[in-house]
């Protein structure tokens, strides 16, 4: 052994630690009441406030393991407290005389089978959720089928049974199964709409599955979650479930060509829109059309085919926000948006090459002042 | 426990032996090669028939020349072994004709790999043509890289031979020599049924 | 061949020419210098990533954040997993082995000792490489599991060129020094050191070694599938031609999960050294312990699919790989119990690298916990890329591997430079990670389920995140300062601290019989062993009850006179550092085909200069 | 196959009666090759090309008489490869059907 001034030394360390097992109870009461009220209903995209039957089956096998877990780690971290305060070597008294145990068989073997018999009761209901979310609807429920198509970075809806597409806001009828056909025009994405079921990556070439059902009318706060590239942080979509009439009336209208005023600010902007952005986007039947090899299109069962390099702008003003679903649909955020895309959202434009398919960003048209006031004309009258 | 227990080849006072360590340490890199050439051959059964617009494996294979060439890169393998031989009975003479004739049997591989090469790319197959391709070329590459090593491995062991530096070392060269060889062919023995014979 | 050449024997007398300075580093093949070139660049590069990681946290701190670019963060989180996983954790894990894994068998040196300094310096080249490209056009920014199509699609940018190519030659470094290591256990054993009565740390180290040896060569194809559809135009991950970017995941995460276990393995290994020396108990089930390590390492092979539970592997692929995810909760709590058992019954001296392994106790559980959540598909469908996974994984890796490493460090640093370093600022130390580390991660696993996903560079007000993330910001700064007084113990320690005699901590392995720092040559005489914790049973032998009872110095076991009488050491040699250059020069070259193959070119010459002069080496000194 | 018991090492001649064989099976599998059935063709060509396989590294590599320690470090790798991309090419629906 080695001196004593090194031995008192450890005691007052000692000492200073018997009040730290409270503060680690504070710490995990603070653990503990913290993600408890992670449950509260205000925060749109929080993933333990399901709205459908699909995300409330995953809430109720997180909050099972939750609390076998917060289980095992009382009981472990106690254990190891109690261990540490009982056995820390004391400045008064002789030294504590050490059995050198070199284990204990039985325990070994009972704290080994212990957690299997545990993770067993975890692995059931686990397996079964699994293969339940997979399920697809059935002809029955006479589910809705929307293709949802990642680009880099906003998110593409198309309603093969209705006729059209649109983006960045995705309307659903409420209390009827959505059946989504996921895949992506780029790399890969993942569509995750926290409170309606858990995510699924946008792999292309590839199409994934999820069903949706939201219980009841209601605004629904997605983000693609699959690091994207520059501006993945403003990717995001919003599910807008409505009731089953109010479905048919969107429907209805997306179904048909927006009128287009013959005069005014709003004709000019239609056609500075015929002549530069009709190189990318869609409004009505007006498009680029383009044809490209496309991993998206013919694999999406029911697709219009059409290979969408920008968001479909028909009916642009009913959307409360755009680009990724990131900025106020507001006159001032168009026009700085019309004026330089890129100072608003980070992407790189100039890397852009239609050829292969690569869009990754609109590019700044240098649009005059008066053609930035026509075309947010335009945009605003698409209602 | 004694499932993991090995000969202690750790001799007195830490002298290790040094051609066992080598040795040992061979295999153990070979083992990681099986990992490589196996996620290599992985991704070559993956894209096997996505052909896209290219010509596919049966249109352009032609095996009787491939298997020419596996033949005798087949035989290297006897060369080697038996330049190994001699090694061990200290033949040099002997070792270097079979070390020379093994590397000149790695050479006369390659060389059809490379006629092969040009062949396909005449006939429209190179690495951007389809995920075939691209699968076939980087896996056969690689094993040709593997070969072309060998090679290289090959003629500085028989050199040192004549130079004489091989004898005094006495560590075992050519026995690294020849277990790497031998590895290389017996890749090329599952290429040769994986990418060639499944796709007649 | 050439990187298969046995050490130069050479008499000791002469095995350190005076040439001095950095020229002795450079060309030294020492496996205690190497250890210390391995440590002190890993510390070097975790102030990097440190500084990487503070940026991160300093964006995120309120919404909307404006201190970085989107474009700058994306480089700061890519470059901060890369820099940590494979230019600290894992290079430092190589310091500790390098350092002691010789010296706790036995041996002079490890199998092969040239290979071994090839090994650091081309990690070095690889580490330098990566850091290059901030200075030349921007660090990586496809985020450290470089997902294809991301990573391939935009080439006019050669960020990704140098993340794939610096990945690969580091791997090829770490495969080298695994061959070395599980040589060195294979054959350079200590006479009497059965691999049963190996410390645990070295088991782990061996075990490691296994994991990267076979993980390492699927990720080294990945790389190269991702350099070349980026370069020459090869279709592997494009999926608008036929190819399938779920290849790459399995690639990646094939070499991915292994590497998490190779990432907190030699933490464990630590731990269960520490443990008993400060418990003055054997580690309890000692086998037990050695065999969850084998069987977490087997495993870890199995489990890889876990990180694609939302790509669409299909019901029955998602679970089978939940099943065995969680079937590796086992040998992990095994380990856990047994450490408990460990302290229990002990005389626990609670200073810093005990703090240290009992800190990391007490945070893996947390990190061990939360991974079992991932096991449940359902509600990893939940959890996946979002914070929650974040704050999973640094408990493993922070509050895991870094606590452990923390440990090995104040536990080793009196036998690698003979002095201790202080124990009050080390308490300090520790207490500010400890509480820096719970107040940054802790809050992550509230904004997982709140909904934030991870690599955002922003994100709105209103989503109940501002709260947490400020919290997380100022524990990050905890953290850094926590760091900050490590550092300046370490400094300080250098110049004024106390000198540590062979065995300051009373230790139990052969690492303590040597002198601090230990002579060239590691032993005087190579040590007979015959026990496990052999130097504890040279001190002590127990009573009736269990009871450990002092040995009087006078009659402890004698070991024979004088030292071993030839002392064979490697010579110093400059190829493996010139090998490396010539590697480090190809890696530019590459980069900038076709005006860089001229790089190419010369560093071609100058790596094959080094390889055949190192292959000659041996022939030339060997016999004389 | 105990360490004890090595069995003699092959001489020259026995090499080149190996390489008659090796020389046998490979004609034999161009030749199942062309001629074979679908159904037993594919299993054939694995066998055969599984016995050349353990051929090489039994005989030509020495594995067969070499200390077990490096048998077991290959085997390791020969083993993890199949179970490994068996897994992932069965998860790309590979291996059953297509």
């Amino acid at each position: 052994m080695n001196g004593t001034e090194r031995h008192e030394g450890r005691l007052r360390v000692g000492r200073r630690f018997f009040r730290r097992p409270t503060g680690r109870f504070v710490l995990f009461s603070i653990a503990a009441s913290v993600l408890l009220a992670a449950c509260t209903t205000d925060i749109p995209q929080n993933s333990l406030d399901p709205a459908s039957p699909q995300a409330r089956d995953i809430d109720n096998l997180w909050w099972l393991v939750f609390w076998i877990a917060v289980v095992v780690f009382v009981l472990v971290e106690v254990a190891l407290v109690v261990a540490i305060v009982r056995f820390r070597r004391r400045r008064r008294g002789p030294e504590r005389e050490v059995r050198q145990v070199h284990g204990n068989l039985r325990m070994e073997i009972m704290w080994t089978i212990l957690p299997v018999v545990v993770l067993a009761v975890i692995a059931v209901p686990t397996v079964k959720t699994i293969f339940d979310l997979r399920e697809a609807p059935t002809p029955e429920e006479n589910a809705l089928v929307v293709n949802v198509i990642g680009h880099q970075w906003w998110w593409e809806f198309e309603y093969p049974e209705l006729g059209f597409s649109t983006a960045q806001e995705m309307y659903i009828p409420a209390g009827r199964s959505i059946y989504l056909n996921i895949t992506s025009a780029d790399v890969i994405h993942s569509f995750w709409t926290p409170r309606l079921h858990g995510k699924r990556d946008a792999v292309p070439g590839r199409v994934n599955n999820l069903t949706y059902f939201a219980d009841e009318p209601g605004d629904y706060l997605g983000q693609c979650a699959e690091f994207c590239g520059l501006a993945h942080a403003d990717m995001r979509h919003m599910v807008r479930a409505v009731s089953a009439g109010d479905f048919e009336v969107w429907a209805a209208k997306h179904a048909s060509l927006p009128e287009i005023p013959e005069e005014g600010a709003v004709a000019s902007g239609w056609e500075t829109f015929n002549i530069i952005c009709v190189a990318c986007h869609v409004i009505g039947d007006v498009g680029p059309g383009v044809d490209l090899t496309v991993p998206v299109a013919d694999r999406l069962p029911g697709g219009s085919g059409d290979y969408v390099l920008a968001p479909n702008l028909s009916y642009f003003a009913e959307r409360e926000k755009f680009g990724g679903w990131t900025f106020e649909n507001d006159t001032a955020h168009l026009q700085a948006w019309l004026a330089d895309p890129s100072d608003l959202k980070p992407m790189t434009p100039e890397l852009n090459d239609l050829e292969e398919g690569r869009v990754l960003g609109m590019p700044n048209f240098g649009l005059s002042p008066e053609d930035i006031s026509n075309l947010t004309a335009l945009l605003q009258s698409l209602e | 426990m004694t499932a993991m227990t090995t000969p202690d080849l750790a001799g007195p006072g830490g002298h290790h032996d040094v051609s066992e360590a080598r040795k040992l340490a061979m295999w153990a890199f070979l083992g990681s090669e099986v990992l490589l050439f196996g996620s290599l051959i992985t991704t070559f059964l993956l894209y096997r028939t996505r052909v896209g617009d290219g010509p596919s494996a049966a249109e352009i294979f032609d095996i009787p020349f491939t298997s020419i060439s596996s033949f005798i890169l087949l035989m290297s393998s006897l060369t080697m072994v038996l330049g190994h031989h001699s090694w061990e009975r200290k033949d040099w003479r002997q070792m270097r004709v079979w070390l020379l004739a093994t590397a000149g049997l790695g050479m006369i591989f390659l060389a059809g790999q490379v006629f092969e090469f040009t062949e396909f790319v005449h006939e429209g197959l190179t690495v951007s043509t389809s995920p075939f391709g691209s699968a076939f070329f980087v896996l056969t590459g690689f094993h040709g890289l593997h070969v072309a090593v060998g090679v290289m491995m090959l003629m500085a062991t028989a050199i040192m031979g004549f130079t004489g530096k091989l004898r005094e070392d006495g560590g075992m060269n050519v026995g690294l020599v020849g277990l790497y060889w031998h590895f290389v062919d017996v890749v090329w023995i599952v290429i040769f049924t994986v990418v060639y014979l499944l796709a007649v | 061949m050439a990187t298969l050449t046995p050490q130069a024997p050479s008499p000791a007398s002469t095995a350190a020419p005076g040439r001095g300075g950095i020229w002795e580093w450079i060309t030294t093949t020492d496996h205690k210098k190497i250890g210390i070139l391995y440590g002190f660049s890993s510390i070097l590069f975790f102030v990097v990533g440190g500084v990487e990681a503070l940026f991160i946290r300093l964006q995120l701190a309120v919404p909307n954040g404006e201190i970085l670019s989107a474009d700058a963060y994306n480089q700061m989180f890519t470059m901060h997993a890369t820099t940590m996983v494979f230019l600290v954790v894992m290079p430092i894990a190589s310091a500790f082995a390098n350092y002691f894994l010789p010296l706790q068998l036995g041996a002079r040196d490890v199998a092969f000792p040239r290979l071994n300094a090839f090994s650091y310096w081309l990690y070095l080249a690889g580490a330098l490489f990566l850091t290059v490209s901030f200075f030349v056009g921007g660090g990586a920014d496809g985020g450290w599991f470089g997902y294809a199509p991301l990573s391939t699609q935009v080439t006019e940018v050669v960020r990704m060129d140098y993340w794939s190519l610096g990945l690969q030659v580091l791997g090829v470094a770490s495969i080298a020094s695994s061959v070395n290591f599980i040589t060195t256990v294979l054959t350079m054993r200590a006479p009497g050191m059965t691999l049963m009565r190996m410390p645990v740390f070295s088991w782990m180290v061996f075990i490691i070694s296994f994991l990267l040896l076979f993980s390492l060569p699927m990720v080294t194809v990945g790389l190269i599938q991702v350099f070349l559809d980026r370069n020459i135009g090869t279709l592997f991950f494009d999926a608008a031609n036929g190819g399938d970017p779920v290849l790459w995941q399995h690639l990646f995460w094939l070499f991915g999960h292994p590497e998490v276990y190779v990432l907190i393995l030699p933490a464990m290994g630590i731990v269960s050294e520490v443990l008993p020396t400060f418990a003055r108990k054997p580690l309890f089930g000692r086998s037990f312990v050695i065999f969850s390590g084998i069987a977490i390492g087997f495993m870890g092979f199995g489990v890889w699919a876990h990180h694609m539970f939302t790509s669409g592997l299909g019901p029955v692929a998602e679970a089978a790989f939940a099943l065995t995810t969680m079937f590796i909760a086992v040998p992990t709590g095994v380990k856990i119990f047994n450490w408990l058992g460990t302290i229990w019954g002990g005389s626990l001296e609670l200073n810093t690298p005990m703090l240290f392994s009992l800190g990391f106790i007490f945070l893996f559980v947390i990190g061990g916990l939360s991974g079992v959540t991932h096991s449940i598909v359902p509600a990893d469908s939940q959890q996946h890329d979002s914070y929650y996974v974040v704050a999973h994984f640094h408990y493993v890796l922070f509050g895991g591997a870094i606590f452990g490493i923390f440990s090995g460090i104040y536990y080793w640093f009196p036998k690698v430079f003979g002095k201790l370093l202080n124990e009050r600022i080390g308490k300090v130390n520790f207490w500010l990670m400890f509480i820096g580390m719970n107040l940054t991660f802790a809050p992550m696993h509230v904004l997982g389920l709140n909904g934030m996903p991870r690599r955002t560079y922003r994100y709105a007000e209103g989503l109940g995140l501002d709260v947490w993330n400020l919290v997380a910001t100022i524990g990050s700064l905890v953290l850094a300062l926590g760091i900050a007084v490590f550092l300046y113990n370490g400094w300080r320690t250098f110049r004024k601290g106390e000198v540590a005699g062979p065995d300051p901590w009373d230790a139990r392995t052969l690492e303590w019989t040597t002198s601090s720092p230990p002579p060239e040559h590691n032993f005087d005489r190579i040590p007979v062993v015959h026990h496990e914790d052999d130097f504890w049973h040279q001190k002590y032998t127990t009573d009736e009850e269990g009871r450990a009872v002092a040995i009087p110095a006078d009659l402890r076991p004698v070991v024979a006179e004088g030292p071993d009488e030839d002392i064979h050491l490697p010579s110093p040699s400059y190829h493996p550092a010139l090998a490396g250059l010539g590697i480090f020069v190809m890696l530019l070259g590459l980069v900038y085909v076709p005006w860089g193959l001229i790089a190419v070119g010369v560093g071609g010459i100058g790596f094959l200069w080094g390889m055949f002069g190192w292959s000659l080496e041996p022939l030339v000194r060997g016999d004389h | 196959m105990t360490e004890a018991a090595h069995p003699p090492h092959p001489t020259p001649r026995d090499y080149w009666l190996i390489a008659v064989v090796l020389a046998v099976i490979t004609a034999a599998e161009v030749a199942v090759a062309y001629i074979g059935v679908d159904v037993v063709k594919v299993p054939l060509l694995f066998a055969m090309a599984f016995a050349k396989f353990v051929i090489v590294v039994g005989w030509y590599m020495h594995l067969r008489y070499e200390k077990k320690a490096y048998r077991r470090l290959f085997y390791l790798g020969l083993i993890a490869a199949p179970i490994l991309f068996g897994v992932v090419l069965f998860s790309f629906g590979v291996l059953i059907g297509s």
